[in-house]
C-alpha cells in the first residue's frame, strides 16, 4: 500500500559557507526532479528565523508531509528543524538532514565534484525519508533526587545548590573525606584567601543539610536506567549495599596530579629535594619549608609545565599551574624572606580576574623569572658539587637572554600537570559519557552546552572535563545544577523514541538479540515465544537489529528499509551523474 | 579523466560522525569519493548494508566506530568487529578483494585522522579498480 | 588567647578602610588579647616572632587586612617554631567579602568579629529568607543572558530579557568563527536566539534599558524604558523595502563601522526579533522633520510610526540577572599604533566582520577605503592585502591602559591568523605576543596547529607602527631570536582587549551592587560565589564580571540561573548580606561559636 | 643586582620582557638591541655581559621606553643607572664608584678642594694677580693631568671591556672610520636627532656643548681674563652666556619635571648642572667685573670661580657625569666596530 508522499527539500547556502563550494541552486533544481519531491528550494540561512518560517509556510501551503534540509551537520541543527516541523503541525521525525557543509563544502576543493556529491547526499536523504514514520515523544516523570559523583569543590557546590532547594542529593566520594584537592591547599590565588576557611564551612553545610546524603569510600560501578529514572547499587565503606534511585547525575570526579617520575630530566624520585607542587603545598600548610636534610632552602626553583604542553607527556595546558607557581613564590617570599626564588616558565598564563595584577605584583618581589623551551628543551637537574654551595643545579638555555645557565637550587618544586583520574574510564562507562584522547569527558557542545553530555540527564562539571580553577569549576557545577533544577521544577522530561521494537509475527525466538543487548532491555517472553524490548531501557543502538536473523527487530528511525534506500539513493545518483 | 571510485562510509553517531564533523569544522581537505551514512552505532551496521552498497555500485565500504572501550553503547563496536571478520571471509568466497571493506576506529576528536583515512582508503580503492559487482548482478538478472 | 595582627599595607591593593577604627574595635572582641599592626611585630624574624607568640601565650593568630594571606606563610612558620598548630593562623580578609572601602566598615568589623571567634563570615552573615516573585529579569541579550534566560524559561518560569540594542546576540553574533573548534559563531548562536525568540516563557524587550530598580530581594519593581523603535514589531513583515528606499546612512553598529547601514535597518539578517527599527540619530525625518519615504513604501499600513515616543513600563520580578557584557577597548587611545591615522590599521572586531561571509566584503579581506562621500569603509572594490601583522595585548596587560589580561585575545588572534590564511593562502601573517595564553580545553593543541600552518609567531610586543614605503612598518623585538624586526605589512590587526561598559557604574549604583576598581561587577566571593552579589536576588553572569571566553560565559549564565531556579523551586530567597546589621552578625557568630564549643 | 640599586632607581624587577622598550627606541637597530637585554643581564646578574656592553652609552634617555613601558619598569632610568655603574667600572681609581654610591664622600671631596683653593689664596695673600696667574696655570695643568692620568686610561679600559673582552673582531678599516665618527659625535652628539621629537633638545644640547668647549678654550688657552683682544672678550661673553643660560633652562626643566627623562635625578646629576651653571655664571661675572673695574673690590668672585672650576675639573670631569659625554662618543665608535664585526661575521658565515 503506497500512500502519496509529499517531500519538501531545502538547500541552505549557509552564507557562503556552502554556496561557495556547492552550486546550491543547481542542487535544488536537480533534486526537484526526483519522485515525491513536491518542492525544492535554496535559501541563504535555513536555520534563521525566516528560513524556518519558510519551511513552516511551505508545509502548510503545499501540504508537505516530509522535509529534507540539506545544510550543516544534523548534530547542530536537527533539533532546530524538528522543532520547526512540530510548529507546523508535522511529526518531528518526518525530517532528514543531508550534511553538505561539514561533509562537502568545507572538506572538498573542486566545485563540480562537491556539487555532485551534494546531490547524491540529498538524493539519499530523499530516498530515506520516503520510509520515515511518525514517532511520538514520550515523557517520563523525573525522580527529583540527584546523584553527584565526586566530593571535591565542584561536587560540593552542585550538591549545595540543588540541596538548598530542598531536593535530595546523593554525594558519592571515593576517598574517606570530602573536599578533594582543595583540602590539601593552603591559600588560593590570586587574593591569598585561606582554602580551609573556604572549604570547611561548605563541608559543614553539606553534612548539616538533611537533603544531602554523603557516601564516603564509595565507587560507582554501574548505573542503570535513563534520564529521570536512574538507579545504581553502591557499597560504601561499611560494606552494606545501598540501592539509590535518582533522576539526574552530575559527574564531578575531578583530576589527579601527573606523576613526574616519567620525566628523566627532573630526577623526581632520585633527587630527594625535587618535590611536586602538591608536596610543597603540604609544607606550606604545615608551616615548615625544609629540605630532606632539615634545613631551610637558600635557593628554591619552581619549574612550570611539568608534564604539560609537551608532546611526550600531555599536549594540553593544565591551566592552573602558572598561578599556583606565582602563589608559591609569594608564599615563599613571606615565609623565607632571604631565599632566592627562581621561576622557570614557558609562558605565564595569568588570565583570570585579578591574576595579571598578581603576576605584576609578584614580579616586583625579587623573584627571578627564567624562560625555557617546554617543547624541545626541558631543564636538566643534577646533583651539585660541594664547591657549588647548593644541593642541585638546573641546566637549560634561558630564552630571554639566550644564555646557557645553571640555576642553583636546594629545593625544586615541579608544577605537575593535571590529568584524568585513574577511574575516569570506569565512570564514563558507568554513566555513559564519552571521553576525548586525554580521557577528559566530552561535553555536549564545548560552547553552547558546556556541562551537559550526549546522554540525557548526565552532566560533567569541573576538572573531569579539563583542568579548571575554583571559580570556573563552581560556575560549571552550578550550571549543571540549573539544568537539573529546571527539570525538577517541571517534573517531567521527554525521552528518546528511536528505540528497537520486535515484530512478534516474524520473531523466531532465537534470543540472539537478548544476548547482544548491552542494556538488558530485551527479554524473552516464554509464553509467546518471542523477544520483547523494554523501551524505557533501550537506548537505540541498533545492535539487535543487525543481529536479528529474521529481521523481526526494527530500530526505529534507523530501519533496514530506511538505510538500504539511503544507500540506493546515494549510489544511483552518483553513478548517473558520473556518467554525464 | 582518471577513475574515481565511490566509497560508502558508515559512521557511528557518537565518535566517528562527530570526528568527521570536526574534520569539516577544521576545514581539513579530503577526497570527495566518500559518501557518509550515519548510524547510531557501528554495531548497527548489518552485513546486508555492506553487501547492498556493493550491489548498488560502491567500490569500497568504510565502517568507522568508536575506539575499543569507548563505545557509547559499551560494546557495539566489538560486535561490528566480529561482523567485519565474518564479512572478510565472505568476501574471499565471493571473490571480492578484502580491501574493499575497511573498519577503522575514529574518535570524536580525530578529525585529522578521519581526513587522512579517507584519503588513504580512496587511494587503496583506486588501485583496486572499479568493483564489478553491480554489473555482474545486472547481467545475471 | 587570640592575637590580631593588622596588615595595613597590602602590596598595592589600596583599601580606604579606617584601620584605626578597626584596630580599636578589634580590642573589644571577646577572647582577643593583643592587637598589633604588622609594623609593630618582628615580621621578618621568625624566631623573634615565635618568642613573642610564646610570651603572649597566643594560641591563635588572626591576620586581618585587605589580602592578609600575603603574610600568612611567615606567621604559620613562627607558630610552628612556637610549638603551636599552624592551622591556628587564620585570615580575616576584608576583600574576600567585599569590604573594600570605608562605607563597608561595618562589614569589615563583622568579618573581624567572626574570624576572631572561629566562625567564618559566610556562616554568620547568612541573611534571612523571604518570599520570592516567580518572574525573573535578565539584563543583556548576549550569549550569557540568552543562556540564563533559556535555563530559567526551560524550567517553566517567566523571564523578561532586556536588551539595549535592536537585536539579541551581543558580541558573539559579530564573530565569524569561534576558537578552538572553528565552528561558526552564527551557526551555534542563532539557533539559541531563535529558541529565545520563540520561547513562550520569555518576553524579549529589545531596544530597551533598565531605568530604575526599587524594592527588595524577591520583589523588585523595575522601570524599563522602551526606546521608540518606530516600527511596530507585531506588524512588520521584514520585507526590507523600507531599507531599500531609505536615503539616510550611518555606520553600522553590528559591522563595527566597517560599512554603512540605512537609518531604517535590521541589525543583521538573523536578528531576533527579525524586524526593522529606525535609528533616530540618523533618520532624516527625525532630524529634519521631513522625508517619510519608509512610511510611503511600507506595504503594511501603520507599521511605521515616525513620531513614536519612548515608553516606560514597570515589571515586578523576584530575581535579576545582570549579563551586560563589555565594550571593546578603544584602540585610538594608543597613539603609537596609529589607529584612526593609518586606515589599514584595523581592530580585531573589524576583521571579524570582514572575514564573516555576511559582512561588508562578503567574507573577503579588503583594504579600508573612502567611498564617494568620504566615509572610510571596507568594500569589495578596493584591493586585498597580502601581509598582516596581528598585535596582541592592545590595551591589556599595560599599566598605562588596562592592567588586567583580557583573557580571550591570544586565542582569537590565533584564530584570526588561521582565518586569514584560509582566505588568502599566500598571505604572510605575523603575530606579536607577550605570553601565549592558550589555557582552555583544546586551546594549546590549537596553538600548536596554528604554529604549523606557516604563521610567524613572534614573542615580542609591538612598540610602534609607522608608515614606510606606502605600507605599514611594525617595529618589535623578536626576543627568542635576538633580533629587531621592522616588518612591512599591508594591514595591521590590533587585538583589542575588553573593558567594562561605560554605564556599568550607573547600573551598579541602581542595583546596589559593587564594582572592582576597573569597573567589572564584584562577585560575592571570588572563589565560592562567582555569580552572586552581596544583594539578594541579584546575580551577575558573563563578561560583566570579568573577561571570559564563550564556554565560561555560558557556564556562568547557567550558574546564575541555578540560583534563581533554586529560589523559585524553594519559594524562598535570601535577603542581602549587604543589609545585615553588625549586631546581627555578631549575635550569630556568638551563637555559632557557643554551639561549636558545646560540641567539642 | 643589589649593587645596581645604589646607582639609581630600581623598578626593573617588574619587567616581563615584552620587548616594547627595545622596539620603541629610535636608536636601536639590528645587532644593537637595548634596553631589554640590559634589563635581562641585570635581572640575571650577568655582570660580565653588562660590563662589556657598549649599548648603555648609545641611549640618550629620550624617555620613550619608560613612558610606554607596560609594567612601569622604567627602562630609561635603568640605562642611566647602568651608565653610572659603567663609569665606576671603567674608572681605575675607584673614585667614580665611591662618589656615586656615597653622597657624603662627594661632598667631603668638594669641601677639600674648596679648602685647598682658599688655602692657596691665603698663601698668595689673596693678591689678585698672583692668584689669577696661579689659577690659569692650575687650569692648564689640571686639564692635562686629568686627561693623561685618568681619562685616557679609563677610555682604554672601556676599549678593553667593550671591544677586546667582548671579543669584537672588526676589520681594520672600520677602526679608521670609527675615529672619524668619534669626532663628529663628540662635538655634535648628532645621534640624538634620531630620537623622536628631540630636535629642540638636540639644539639646546649642541649649543651648550659648543658654549662649554668655547669657554674652555677661551679661558684656558686664550686667557680670557687676561686678554685685551676684543674679539676674544666678546666670544668669552657669548660662550659663558650660552653655558649659564642653557644650564639654567635645564635646571628649570628638571625642576618642573616636565619631560619623562627628567623625572628621576641622581644627586650627581644635580651637581653637574649646577656646577656647569656656576662655572659659566662666575666666569661671566669675573670678566664683567674686570671690564667694569670692580674685580679688585670683589676679588672673592674670582675665588668662587676658581673653586668651582677646580671642583669641576678635579671631581666632576674625571669622575662624574662629564665622562658620560666622552664615553658616549667613544661608544658610538665602538658600536660601529661591533656592527662591522657583525657584518664580517655574517659575510664569513655566508
Amino acid at each position: 500500500m503506497e500512500e502519496e508522499k509529499r517531500i519538501g527539500v531545502y538547500v541552505c547556502w549557509c552564507g557562503t559557507n556552502i554556496a561557495k563550494m556547492v552550486d546550491v541552486v543547481d542542487v535544488a533544481k536537480e533534486i526537484g526532479k526526483l519522485p515525491n519531491v513536491v518542492i525544492a528550494k535554496d535559501y541563504k540561512y535555513m536555520c534563521s528565523d525566516p528560513g524556518q518560517e519558510l519551511i513552516i509556510k511551505d508545509i502548510k501551503e503545499h501540504n508537505l508531509d516530509r522535509v529534507v534540509v540539506s545544510a550543516c551537520s544534523p548534530r547542530i541543527h536537527e533539533l532546530t528543524f524538528r522543532k520547526a516541523l512540530q510548529n507546523a503541525g508535522l511529526n518531528p521525525y518526518m525530517f532528514e538532514m543531508a550534511n553538505i557543509r561539514e561533509q562537502v563544502s568545507w572538506v572538498h576543493t573542486d566545485r563540480g565534484e562537491a556539487t555532485r556529491k551534494a546531490k547524491s547526499l540529498v538524493a539519499a536523504a530523499v530516498n530515506r525519508i520516503t520510509w520515515h514514520e511518525s514517532l511520538d515523544k514520550r515523557t517520563v516523570d523525573i525522580n527529583p533526587a540527584t546523584m553527584i559523583i565526586g566530593g571535591g569543590i565542584a561536587g560540593i557546590s552542585a550538591a549545595l545548590e540543588i540541596g538548598n532547594s530542598g531536593r535530595k542529593i546523593f554525594l558519592i566520594e571515593k576517598e574517606n573525606k570530602l573536599g578533594g584537592h582543595l583540602a590539601g591547599v593552603d591559600l588560593t590565588f590570586p587574593y591569598m584567601y585561606s582554602a580551609d576557611q573556604i572549604l570547611k564551612p561548605l563541608i559543614k553545610q553539606v553534612t548539616n543539610n538533611p537533603n544531602i546524603e554523603v557516601f564516603l569510600n564509595t565507587q560507582i560501578d554501574e548505573v542503570f536506567g535513563y534520564v529521570g529514572n536512574f538507579e545504581t547499587k553502591i557499597t560504601p565503606g561499611d560494606g552494606k549495599e545501598v540501592e539509590l534511585k535518582f533522576g539526574n547525575v552530575i559527574v564531578a570526579s575531578g583530576l589527579k596530579p601527573y606523576d613526574p617520575g616519567g620525566i628523566e630530566n627532573y630526577g623526581y624520585g632520585k633527587l630527594p629535594n625535587v618535590i611536586t607542587s602538591l608536596e610543597f603545598e603540604q609544607m606550606l600548610k604545615k608551616g615548615k619549608i625544609v629540605t630532606k636534610e632539615g634545613a631551610e632552602p637558600k635557593n628554591v626553583a619552581i619549574i612550570h609545565c611539568v608534564g604539560s604542553r609537551n608532546k611526550d607527556y600531555h599536549e594540553y595546558c593544565s591551566r592552573i599551574c602558572c598561578m599556583t607557581a606565582l602563589k608559591f613564590s609569594n608564599q615563599l617570599r613571606s615565609a623565607l624572606p632571604d631565599t632566592n626564588i627562581f621561576e622557570c616558565y614557558a609562558d605565564i598564563r595569568s588570565f583570570g580576574k585579578g591574576c595579571e595584577e598578581f603576576y605584576a605584583q609578584t614580579s616586583r618581589k625579587d623573584i627571578m623569572f627564567l624562560m625555557f623551551d617546554q617543547k624541545n628543551d626541558l631543564p636538566r637537574i643534577r646533583k651539585a658539587e660541594t664547591m657549588d654551595e647548593c644541593d642541585m643545579l638546573i641546566e637549560f638555555n634561558e630564552l630571554l637572554s639566550g644564555e646557557d645557565i645553571e640555576v642553583p637550587a636546594d629545593m625544586v618544586v615541579l608544577m605537575v600537570a593535571l590529568e584524568a583520574q585513574e577511574n575516569a574510564r570506569d565512570i564514563a562507562h558507568a554513566v555513559g559519557v564519552s571521553m576525548c584522547g586525554n580521557e577528559f569527558y566530552i561535553e555536549r557542545h564545548p560552547k553552547l552546552d558546556p556541562v551537559a553530555t550526549t546522554t540525557d540527564g548526565v552532566y560533567v562539571v569541573g576538572g573531569c572535563q579539563s583542568p579548571k580553577d575554583i571559580p570556573d569549576s563552581i560556575s560549571q557545577a552550578r550550571a549543571a545544577a540549573a539544568r537539573i533544577l529546571a527539570t525538577i521544577n517541571i517534573g517531567q522530561v521527554e525521552v528518546e523514541v528511536t528505540t528497537a521494537v520486535v515484530n512478534e509475527d516474524i520473531c523466531c525466538g532465537c534470543q540472539t538479540c537478548v544476548n547482544v543487548c548491552p542494556y538488558t532491555a530485551i527479554s524473552f517472553d516464554e509464553e509467546k515465544g518471542v523477544s520483547v524490548v523494554n523501551e524505557v531501557l533501550c537506548k537505540g543502538c541498533g545492535t539487535c537489529g543487525s543481529t536479528c536473523p529474521t529481521g523481526a527487530i526494527r530500530s526505529r528511525h534507523f530501519t533496514d528499509k530506511q538505510i538500504l534506500s539511503q544507500i540506493e539513493g546515494l549510489m544511483s545518483t552518483s553513478i548517473e551523474l558520473q556518467e554525464v | 579523466m582518471s577513475y574515481e571510485p565511490t566509497i560508502v562510509a558508515f559512521l557511528c553517531n557518537w565518535c566517528s560522525y562527530t570526528g568527521a564533523d570536526l574534520a569539516g569544522t577544521s576545514r581539513m581537505k579530503y577526497a570527495s569519493n566518500v559518501r557518509i551514512i550515519r548510524v547510531m552505532c557501528s554495531g548497527r551496521v548489518d552485513p546486508t548494508f555492506v553487501l547492498s552498497a556493493f550491489k548498488e555500485g560502491a567500490d569500497g565500504v568504510l565502517i568507522c566506530g568508536c575506539h575499543p572501550g569507548d563505545c557509547h553503547y559499551h560494546e557495539g563496536n566489538y560486535k561490528c568487529l566480529r561482523r567485519y571478520h565474518l564479512l572478510q571471509k565472505y568476501f574471499q568466497q565471493m571473490g571480492l578483494d578484502k580491501d574493499r571493506l575497511r573498519l577503522e576506529w575514529i574518535s570524536a576528536s580525530e578529525g585529522r585522522q578521519f581526513a587522512e583515512l579517507v584519503d588513504s582508503y580512496t587511494e587503496t580503492v583506486k588501485n583496486l579498480g572499479p568493483c564489478k559487482m553491480k554489473q555482474v548482478i545486472e547481467t545475471l538478472t | 588567647m587570640t592575637g590580631i595582627i593588622f596588615t595595613k599595607v597590602d602590596n598595592g591593593y589600596s583599601g580606604a578602610l579606617d584601620y584605626n577604627e578597626l584596630f580599636f574595635y578589634a580590642k573589644g572582641i571577646p577572647g582577643v588579647g593583643p592587637v598589633w599592626y604588622s609594623t609593630d611585630v618582628p615580621l621578618y624574624d621568625k624566631q623573634a616572632m615565635a618568642d613573642l607568640i610564646k610570651e603572649q601565650q597566643l594560641k591563635r593568630i588572626v591576620v586581618a587586612g585587605d589580602t592578609p594571606g600575603m603574610v600568612k606563610p611567615f606567621l604559620t612558620g613562627a607558630m610552628v617554631i612556637a610549638g603551636n598548630n599552624p592551622e591556628d593562623v587564620v585570615l580575616a580578609s576584608f576583600r574576600e567579602y567585599g569590604a573594600t572601602d570605608n562605607t563597608k566598615i561595618d562589614r569589615a568589623k563583622g568579618i573581624l568579629f567572626c574570624i576572631a571567634l572561629g566562625v567564618t563570615f559566610a556562616e554568620a552573615a547568612l541573611p534571612e529568607e523571604t518570599d520570592v516573585q516567580p518572574d525573573t529579569l535578565v539584563i543583556g541579550g548576549g550569549i550569557a543572558g540568552i543562556q540564563a534566560s533559556l535555563e530559567i524559561a526551560n524550567g517553566n518560569q517567566k523571564v523578561y530579557l532586556v536588551e539595549r540594542t535592536g537585536t539579541l546576540g551581543g558580541h558573539m553574533a559579530m564573530f565569524d568563527k569561534t576558537f578552538p573548534t572553528l565552528d561558526c559563531a552564527a551557526c551555534i548562536l542563532t539557533p539559541k536566539m531563535v529558541e529565545v525568540g520563540q520561547h513562550p516563557n520569555i518576553e524579549i524587550l529589545t531596544y530597551s534599558e533598565v531605568k530604575g530598580v526599587t524594592g527588595e530581594p524577591g520583589n523588585y519593581k523595575v522601570k524599563i524604558l522602551n526606546k521608540a523603535r518606530r516600527v511596530d514589531l507585531a506588524t512588520c513583515i521584514g520585507c526590507g523595502i523600507c531599507t531599500e528606499k531609505c536615503p539616510a546612512k550611518a555606520p553600522s553598529e553590528f559591522d563595527n563601522g566597517t560599512t554603512l547601514r540605512k537609518a531604517i535597518y535590521i541589525p543583521f539578517p538573523q536578528a531576533v526579533p527579525n524586524k526593522y527599527l529606525i535609528d533616530a540619530d540618523s533618520c532624516t525625518y527625525v532630524l529634519k522633520g521631513k522625508c517619510g519615504v519608509c512610511v510611503k513604501v511600507c506595504p503594511v499600513e501603520g507599521c511605521i510610526d515616525l513620531d513614536a515616543k519612548d515608553q516606560e513600563m514597570e515589571i515586578t520580578v523576584g530575581n535579576i540577572i545582570v549579563a551586560t557584557g563589555f565594550k571593546p577597548f578603544d584602540a585610538g587611545k594608543i597613539e603609537r599604533f596609529g589607529y584612526g591615522k593609518y586606515p589599514q590599521v584595523i581592530t580585531s572586531l573589524e576583521l571579524e566582520r570582514l572575514i564573516n561571509a555576511a559582512g561588508p566584503t562578503e567574507g573577503n579581506i579588503h583594504f579600508r577605503s573612502q567611498d564617494k562621500k568620504g566615509n572610510w569603509i571596507f568594500s569589495v572594490e578596493s584591493g586585498m592585502p597580502k601581509s598582516f601583522a596581528i598585535i596582541h595585548c592592545v590595551g591589556s596587560r599595560d599599566e598605562n591602559y588596562n592592567k588586567y589580561c583580557s583573557r580571550v585575545c591570544c586565542m582569537y588572534s590565533l584564530k584570526l591568523a588561521h582565518l586569514i590564511k584560509e582566505k588568502l593562502e599566500d598571505a604572510d601573517v605575523f603575530e606579536y605576543y607577550i605570553d601565549m595564553r592558550a589555557f582552555g580545553k583544546g586551546y594549546e593543541e590549537f596553538y600548536e596547529r596554528i604554529e604549523n600552518e606557516g604563521i610567524h609567531i613572534v614573542r615580542g610586543r609591538t612598540a610602534k607602527i609607522e608608515e614606510r614605503n606606502g605600507r605599514l612598518m611594525v617595529r618589535s623585538e623578536d626576543i627568542l631570536n635576538d633580533q629587531l624586526i621592522e616588518q612591512e605589512v599591508d594591514m595591521v590587526v590590533l587585538s583589542i582587549g575588553l573593558e567594562p561598559r561605560e554605564d556599568a557604574a550607573e547600573l551598579a549604583e541602581m542595583l546596589g551592587i559593587s564594582t572592582e576598581e576597573e569597573g567589572w561587577f564584584t562577585e560575592a566571593n571570588y572563589n565560592t560565589d562567582p555569580v552572586n552579589t552581596f544583594v539578594g536576588g541579584i546575580t551577575i553572569a558573563g563578561v560583566c564580571q570579568g573577561p571570559k571566553d564563550i564556554p565560561d560565559a555560558v557556564a556562568q549564565g547557567s550558574a546564575a540561573a541555578a540560583r534563581v531556579l533554586q529560589s523559585i523551586v524553594k519559594g524562598k530567597i535570601k535577603k542581602s548580606i549587604k543589609d545585615m546589621p553588625l549586631e546581627k552578625i555578631e549575635e550569630k557568630a556568638k551563637q555559632f561559636s557557643n554551639s561549636m564549643e558545646g560540641k567539642s | 643586582m643589589k649593587e645596581m640599586s645604589q646607582y639609581g632607581m630600581g623598578t626593573w624587577n617588574a619587567c616581563f620582557h615584552c620587548g616594547n622598550c627595545t622596539a620603541v627606541c629610535s636608536l636601536t637597530e639590528e645587532g644593537i638591541l637595548f634596553p631589554r637585554k640590559e634589563i635581562r643581564a641585570l635581572q640575571m646578574g650577568l655582570e660580565d655581559k653588562l660590563a662589556t656592553s657598549v649599548e648603555p652609552w648609545l641611549c640618550y634617555y629620550c624617555g620613550d621606553c619608560t613612558e610606554t613601558c607596560p609594567r612601569d619598569a622604567n627602562p630609561g632610568e635603568l640605562m642611566m643607572s647602568v651608565r653610572r655603574w659603567l663609569t665606576a667600572k671603567y674608572d681605575w681609581t675607584g673614585l667614580a664608584g665611591l662618589f656615586y654610591k656615597s653622597l657624603s664622600a662627594l661632598i667631603i671631596a668638594f669641601v677639600l678642594v674648596a679648602i685647598g683653593i682658599v688655602a692657596m689664596g691665603f698663601v698668595k695673600d689673596f693678591n689678585s694677580e698672583a692668584v689669577m696667574y696661579f689659577g690659569h696655570i692650575l687650569e692648564f695643568y689640571l686639564i692635562l693631568t686629568v686627561f693623561t692620568i685618568i681619562l685616557i686610561p679609563n677610555i682604554l679600559r672601556m676599549f678593553y671591556f667593550t671591544v677586546i673582552k667582548a671579543k669584537v673582531n672588526a676589520p681594520f678599516g672600520s677602526y679608521i672610520a670609527a675615529i672619524g665618527n668619534l669626532i663628529t659625535h663628540m662635538f655634535t652628539q648628532v645621534k640624538t636627532l634620531k630620537c623622536d621629537k628631540q630636535t629642540v633638545r638636540w639644539l639646546e644640547h649642541f649649543l651648550l656643548v659648543m658654549g662649554y668647549l668655547g669657554l674652555l678654550v677661551i679661558t684656558v688657552f686664550l686667557d680670557w681674563f687676561g686678554t685685551e683682544n676684543q674679539i676674544i672678550i666678546y666670544m668669552g661673553y657669548i660662550t659663558g652666556g650660552l653655558v649659564f643660560v642653557f644650564t639654567f633652562l635645564l635646571m628649570i626643566s628638571r625642576l618642573s619635571k616636565a619631560r619623562e627623562l627628567n623625572k628621576y635625578s641622581q644627586p650627581t646629576d644635580w651637581f653637574f648642572i649646577i656646577w656647569l651653571f656656576l662655572m659659566g655664571f662666575t666666569a661671566f661675572l669675573v670678566r664683567l667685573f674686570i671690564d667694569i673695574d670692580l674685580l679688585n673690590d670683589h676679588f672673592w668672585i674670582y675665588m668662587v670661580h676658581l673653586i668651582v672650576v677646580s671642583q669641576w675639573g678635579m671631581l666632576l670631569v674625571p669622575f662624574g657625569k662629564w665622562t658620560h659625554f666622552l664615553y658616549r662618543s667613544f661608544a658610538v665608535s665602538f658600536a660601529n666596530l661591533k656592527k662591522a664585526a657583525l657584518i664580517k661575521k655574517l659575510a664569513t658565515a655566508a
